[in-house]
């Protein structure tokens, strides 16, 4: 996908693919195979209807599907013409996340919790998700989708006590920061163990349609975790018993200090693998809130119609290192965050909006702030639950809870062991 | 407590490939929820014919064919299972299991744990084991040891008929995930550990005469296979056979405990027994470094110390791949259980 | 690929893929979607150079690359145009692994193996392409490839003594019959585990690119195992690194009991999968000895001189049961090898050539009865090296060796205790 | 049999992880099939820095970052070391080596015995390993006892910068499949056990100074980290350290053994130790039941039977997963191994 640039010493014939943009070089994107983002002519792909013989898709799959103009129209037939309400509270939810991203850094770093992962530049694809499937609709994330359990509601104070590890913890301490789950938001329980959730998706669906509900599971992997035989298993078993299932590969340029060509080698896009499967397949424009609204629309229309599964790569890129852990700067090009020629999805759709006369920058700073200040008041909250480096309250028998349904005897000897 | 079967149950003389059928049969006749999938299951019937029938009876829904993909027949039952599901997925032989191993122990048995019981996974993967048929390197494995390590797994290895069908309702009705080995060489009929004798059925074997109807056996209680007073032989499927053949053979008094359940795993009967026996015997076909044999041998002594008159002794399969052509050299068959019982007698 | 249609009780949304012909239907193709067998005009594909961009595959991979007619002709771009001689020796290697083939198994029915598995039907695919190959080209075959043996000269009793597992076997009866290895023939050791040949084979053309050799390795798997990570795995690492490897599926409509459609789900065909990958990628018809043998010399060009890996799909019928342990009879329809419509591989090679005028029924007769006679001979000669079920004559000490290099103190003990 | 150094080597103070890279970058040097790869080991030199500098030194062919997907890792450097390379893969977390457990499993333990030596698999799997570090349920496991089972593989863990360096150019130098796990808690400094006290690094450290060049430790000696006559303690990795601290805490004259190798074995060592103390202490990070110490109990209680004068004891992690927030209560910290010690030697 990316051609290789910059060479290193390599005397062998062992072809290694090398990212475009390495420290100190000046970011340039030039090289990325995209189409032409400005003209008009090219910005536009057919939208065909949702049951669609899946081989229909390869343009798509192949292309990039947007509807967001990179000045703020929203344009061609993928456009899902939403009201100026349901535009602001996406771009509400998108700059919840952001906010509540940001904060989780900082306390991070004050050593408040062990670990945190952000989404900045990302946050379209979950927020635009959950708005466009139904509450009940079971999403399978990965790690960087916590935009869907903001969407959906999900008590902000009781996703900071999940990051601070205390007595809030509705998981009580045993998984670590950012492995939420909710099974009343219908948000999976995140491992960390990359590309598993993927599999459990196509089972979830493979059961919505075995019970014959309407049902449709939502999964979301990384591009780099796409080379886990998971990513193989869900497309398989997906294509096989037609599963109600949406598999959405967040494309984000990144596997920590991997670039995508490490997953992706000569692949044209990620999307196309799905057609090696007889899936539809779309790739397209991550950073367009309009564009992944429609698209997971399209996709769970399909799925509740009986069409079967849809492979979607979200086209987006990451902002921020990989997590608290990571220091970006020592693999890729400074600046490249901001040469990304996709731009911001908080930035996109806020121009849209201000553009339609339904926003405007005041209103803007004035939300950001309501949102910086509702954050910070409900992570004091939380904190007065306890962080994990001062007290977290946790009651050490709650460890051996949870291993099976009933507590078995060895275990019970374990905890009289140590003495509680 | 007895094992829970429903009063006056009508019994059927059943091999052990019937006796499982059976219990998949009994459990989705009662349970829209569960449903069987795995290689070869579904109109043929499983390459050991475990499923044979099922299809036919209940639907294509319910019992079908899966790809070539033990890790997602595994994952995809792990989604199932958090739905709400009750899958019974059947890995082709235990060998074939580590492709599905990090679904196993790092989804399947982790769930509820990290999810702090929110979802679960309510899965039964049963898969035939062991060796004695001439499988070879890959058809004849015991990994039963690894799933013990596993926290959050139960692990189950039923020896006969009787036991298999009970044993097994009792997985597909358990809330957590549960691996459960079926001895290859156990499905026809008993098996003694010498090739050479002839082979012998479950044909009139009291444990081959299976009540038609539901009924489980819980996974805490040890079996008492034969009750004896001056040795304890801890084992568990195929060598709960070889043991009872060895004990005739050496005609010492030997109380023959059959695990049924690795994890969890019945320490009071192991503790009671060998606190009377004072000497203890375990076998295993599996591997012996890091074998099961090596777990019950770390309890034993704790619990038994003062009560061990000589040191433990494991009687098992080789540090070795299984070999094709020596699989009996391989096999700790009657000779070597034998061997053993009588040294582990000298004073 | 395949429609479903005997439908069963299935009263769920859940979609289960059935085959065309079960046990007591007549078997019936017709639903097979292929590309017109008889019209000349279908019947032939282009033959791009092999450098060729790999997108530029996807006729290939959807369609099927032909060379003979199933009236004997060889026609098109893809026609290697052998001489005589060459046919006549593949003739030769595909009769001669089919002799063996039915020696073998009924050796087993008499009880002196414990298994076998035949390759009939599918013989084209092993001895073509050890015949297009280079004889150092290392081949990482599945159990179904006993061809490429047969026809690199490996000596016929040492492949018997392996089967029978006695005094000859060179593997000192230490892998199930048919789990050959030969370095000396560059034939990979044969794992009873399905498809984790696959990412060995890569990673052996890694090596041969690291080592800068224009060595390419050839990996075979069944169509069933695609389903596994392995195959996956080597998909994607060849599509990383650019290997020089060549994957072959083969697709022989069956694993064990479960017909190509459980693999397949809604593919187009496995060929395609490759796509998904940027690599190139070829639909071939198996039972065309011509076809096999231009796919492989196509494809390991195209390795050999940068290009990367190649998919190639050979499309082919199994025609006996799975193994000796394995009855048909009980899941497909009994004629369906017979009503295979693209023939036998022996039979078209056989015609082609008396088309040529270069065969006749008699010689094809008498070699049948050369190589029966010959295999029987080299049978006895292996037998008298014991059988498994006699007196293989192996040193039970042999168990214990090849475990590791030396060995180690336990194994010693543990062989001590064995007493010898 | 004294560690193989080369004479007057020229030594210096590096942390484990330094000393892991020197064992790499030493024998990339001598040997052109030495190839290191896996996620992030690249140009950005490994989430934990072990192969930094090494892709910049050697070439980008040399070292390189790999596709996740630890099961295609391993099958690439099978195949690898089949044709006669000896690559040195990374799993960047032990609790990621699951998918690669077919291959490991299957595979590289397999290939010579299947095919009698025609093939090997000489490859050498870096992870690291264990708790301490808040990694929480799926980034602080300790598997090493799944490895054990397997007949076939070896498996090492060192428990300080010298040790590590030498016996990971033995396990590069070895031509069987070795799983070098890597107690990630260690890289920067030993550890007592006691998340309180006030973290040490390895400058200064007497196993903290390494040669610079090529040396290696066999994997057959195991290493006595303290001599003692009253109690022997059995560890490895991590527990060497804390071991180190409950002895000094309870001042019992106990004798510290770090195994370093697992599989192989050294038994006389141990079996040396144990019958001059009479009391045996074993201590690991993994969940208990069926852990290596069950292993290592077996084999003590087999051999040294007689001169024991109390049972053998394990401290290890609970049978649970590795919890988050209360890591310090699963870790089998000073405390407990300290009560352990005065527990063990009451008379
Ligand atoms: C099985 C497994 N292998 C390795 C890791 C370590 N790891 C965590 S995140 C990550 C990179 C994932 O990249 P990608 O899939 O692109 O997702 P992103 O972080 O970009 O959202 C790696 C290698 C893991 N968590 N699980
Ligand atoms: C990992 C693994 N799972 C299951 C099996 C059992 N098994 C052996 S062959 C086979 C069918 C393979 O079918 P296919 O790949 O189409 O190859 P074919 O036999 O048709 O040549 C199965 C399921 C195995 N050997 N390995
Ligand atoms: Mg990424
Ligand atoms: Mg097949």
């Amino acid at each position: 996908m990316v051609a290789h640039k910059t060479s290193r010493k390599n005397i062998s014939n062992l072809h290694v693919p090398e990212p475009l943009n390495r420290p100190g070089a000046t970011p340039d994107f030039s090289d990325l195979h995209m189409p032409d983002l400005v003209s008009d002519k090219t910005h536009t792909l057919p939208r065909p209807i949702p049951l669609v013989d899946a081989f229909e898709t390869e343009q798509l799959a192949s292309g990039l599907v947007r509807v967001l103009t990179l000045d703020g129209r929203a344009k061609g037939p993928w456009d899902p013409k939403l009201d100026a309400d349901t535009l602001r509270l996406g771009l509400r939810n998108m700059m919840l996340t952001r906010s509540v991203d940001k904060r989780m850094f900082i306390i991070q770093r004050q050593g408040k919790a062990s670990f945190y992962m952000k989404s900045l530049g990302e946050e379209a694809i979950a927020v635009a998700s959950a708005m466009a499937l139904k509450d009940t609709d079971m999403v399978f994330p990965s790690y960087r989708q916590q935009g869907l359990l903001l969407t959906r509601g999900y008590p902000l104070r009781d996703l900071m006590c999940q990051v601070l590890s205390n007595s809030g913890d509705k998981l009580e301490g045993k998984a670590i920061p950012i492995c939420y789950s909710s099974r009343e938001k219908a948000f999976y329980s995140i491992g960390a163990s990359l590309g598993t959730q993927m599999s459990h998706a196509v089972g979830w669906a493979m059961a919505c349609a075995y019970k014959g509900t309407d049902g449709v599971s939502c999964a979301f992997t990384g591009e780099g975790a796409t080379a886990e035989g998971d990513f193989h298993y869900a497309l398989t078993f997906s294509s096989t018993y037609r599963a109600p299932a949406i598999i959405n590969i967040v494309n984000n340029q990144w596997a920590i200090s991997s670039f995508q060509g490490i997953a992706a080698g000569e692949s044209k896009t990620f999307a196309y693998r799905g057609l090696g499967f007889g899936l539809a397949s779309l790739r397209i424009d991550g950073n367009d809130f309009l564009a992944v609204y429609a698209a997971i629309k399209w996709a769970a229309e399909r799925a509740r119609t009986g069409g079967g599964a849809t492979v979607i790569e979200h086209f987006t890129y990451r902002k921020e290192g990989h997590s608290t852990s990571d220091d970006p700067s020592k693999y890729r090009a400074k600046d490249e965050p901001n040469a990304w020629p996709l731009g911001d999805p908080v930035d996109r759709l806020k121009r849209h909006l201000v553009l339609m006369g339904e926003w405007d920058d005041e209103r803007h700073e004035a939300l950001e702030k309501e949102l910086d200040t509702y954050v910070l008041k409900i992570y004091k909250e939380a904190e007065s639950f306890g962080t994990l480096t001062t007290q977290t309250g946790i009651n050490p028998a709650t460890m051996f809870e949870k291993v099976y349904e009933d507590m078995p005897e060895h275990l019970r000897r374990q905890r009289q062991e140590l003495g509680i | 407590m007895p094992d829970q079967v429903s009063q006056k149950p009508k019994m059927k003389q059943m091999n052990m490939i019937q006796a499982i059928n059976s219990a998949l049969d009994v459990k989705m006749s009662q349970d829209p929820d569960v449903l069987v999938f795995g290689e070869d299951v579904g109109y043929f019937g499983g390459v050991f014919r475990c499923t044979a029938g099922l299809q036919e009876k209940h639907g294509l829904h319910r019992c079908f064919d899966a790809p070539i993909s033990e890790g997602g027949i595994v994952g995809t039952a792990v989604g199932m299972g958090a739905f709400g599901l009750r899958p019974v997925v059947e890995i082709q032989f235990a060998d074939y299991i580590y492709p599905a191993f990090d679904q196993i122990c790092s989804e399947a048995a982790r769930l509820r744990y990290r999810s702090n019981g929110d979802f679960t996974a309510p899965i039964t993967i049963r898969s035939p084991m062991g060796g004695g048929i001439h499988g070879g390197t890959s058809h004849s494995q015991s990994p039963e040891a690894l799933f013990t390590h596993i926290a959050g797994i139960k692990t189950v290895i039923p020896s006969n008929p009787y036991d298999a069908k009970g044993l097994l309702i009792k997985a597909i009705e358990d809330n957590d995930p549960v691996v459960f080995f079926e001895p290859k060489r156990l499905y026809n009929g008993p098996f003694s550990g010498d090739p050479h004798s002839p082979a012998k059925n479950w044909g009139g074997h009291e444990l081959g005469l299976v009540p038609e109807g539901h009924y489980t056996i819980d996974f805490e209680k040890a079996r008492i296979h034969r009750a004896g007073n001056d040795l304890t032989i801890l084992c568990y499927g195929t060598m709960v056979w070889v043991a009872e053949a060895a004990v005739e053979a050496t005609g010492v008094d030997a109380e023959i405990i059959d695990l049924r359940s690795l994890s969890p795993l019945d320490l009071d009967a192991i503790v009671k027994s060998v606190t009377k026996t004072g000497r203890c015997l375990i076998l295993h076909e599996a591997t012996r470094t890091s074998g099961f044999g090596a777990e019950l041998i770390a309890e034993v002594q704790q619990h038994c110390f003062y009560a061990l008159e000589k040191p433990i002794v494991r009687v098992t399969g080789w540090d070795t791949p299984y070999p094709h052509a020596l699989e009996w050299e391989y096999f700790p068959g009657l000779e070597r259980c034998s061997v053993a019982i009588n040294r582990i007698m000298e004073d």
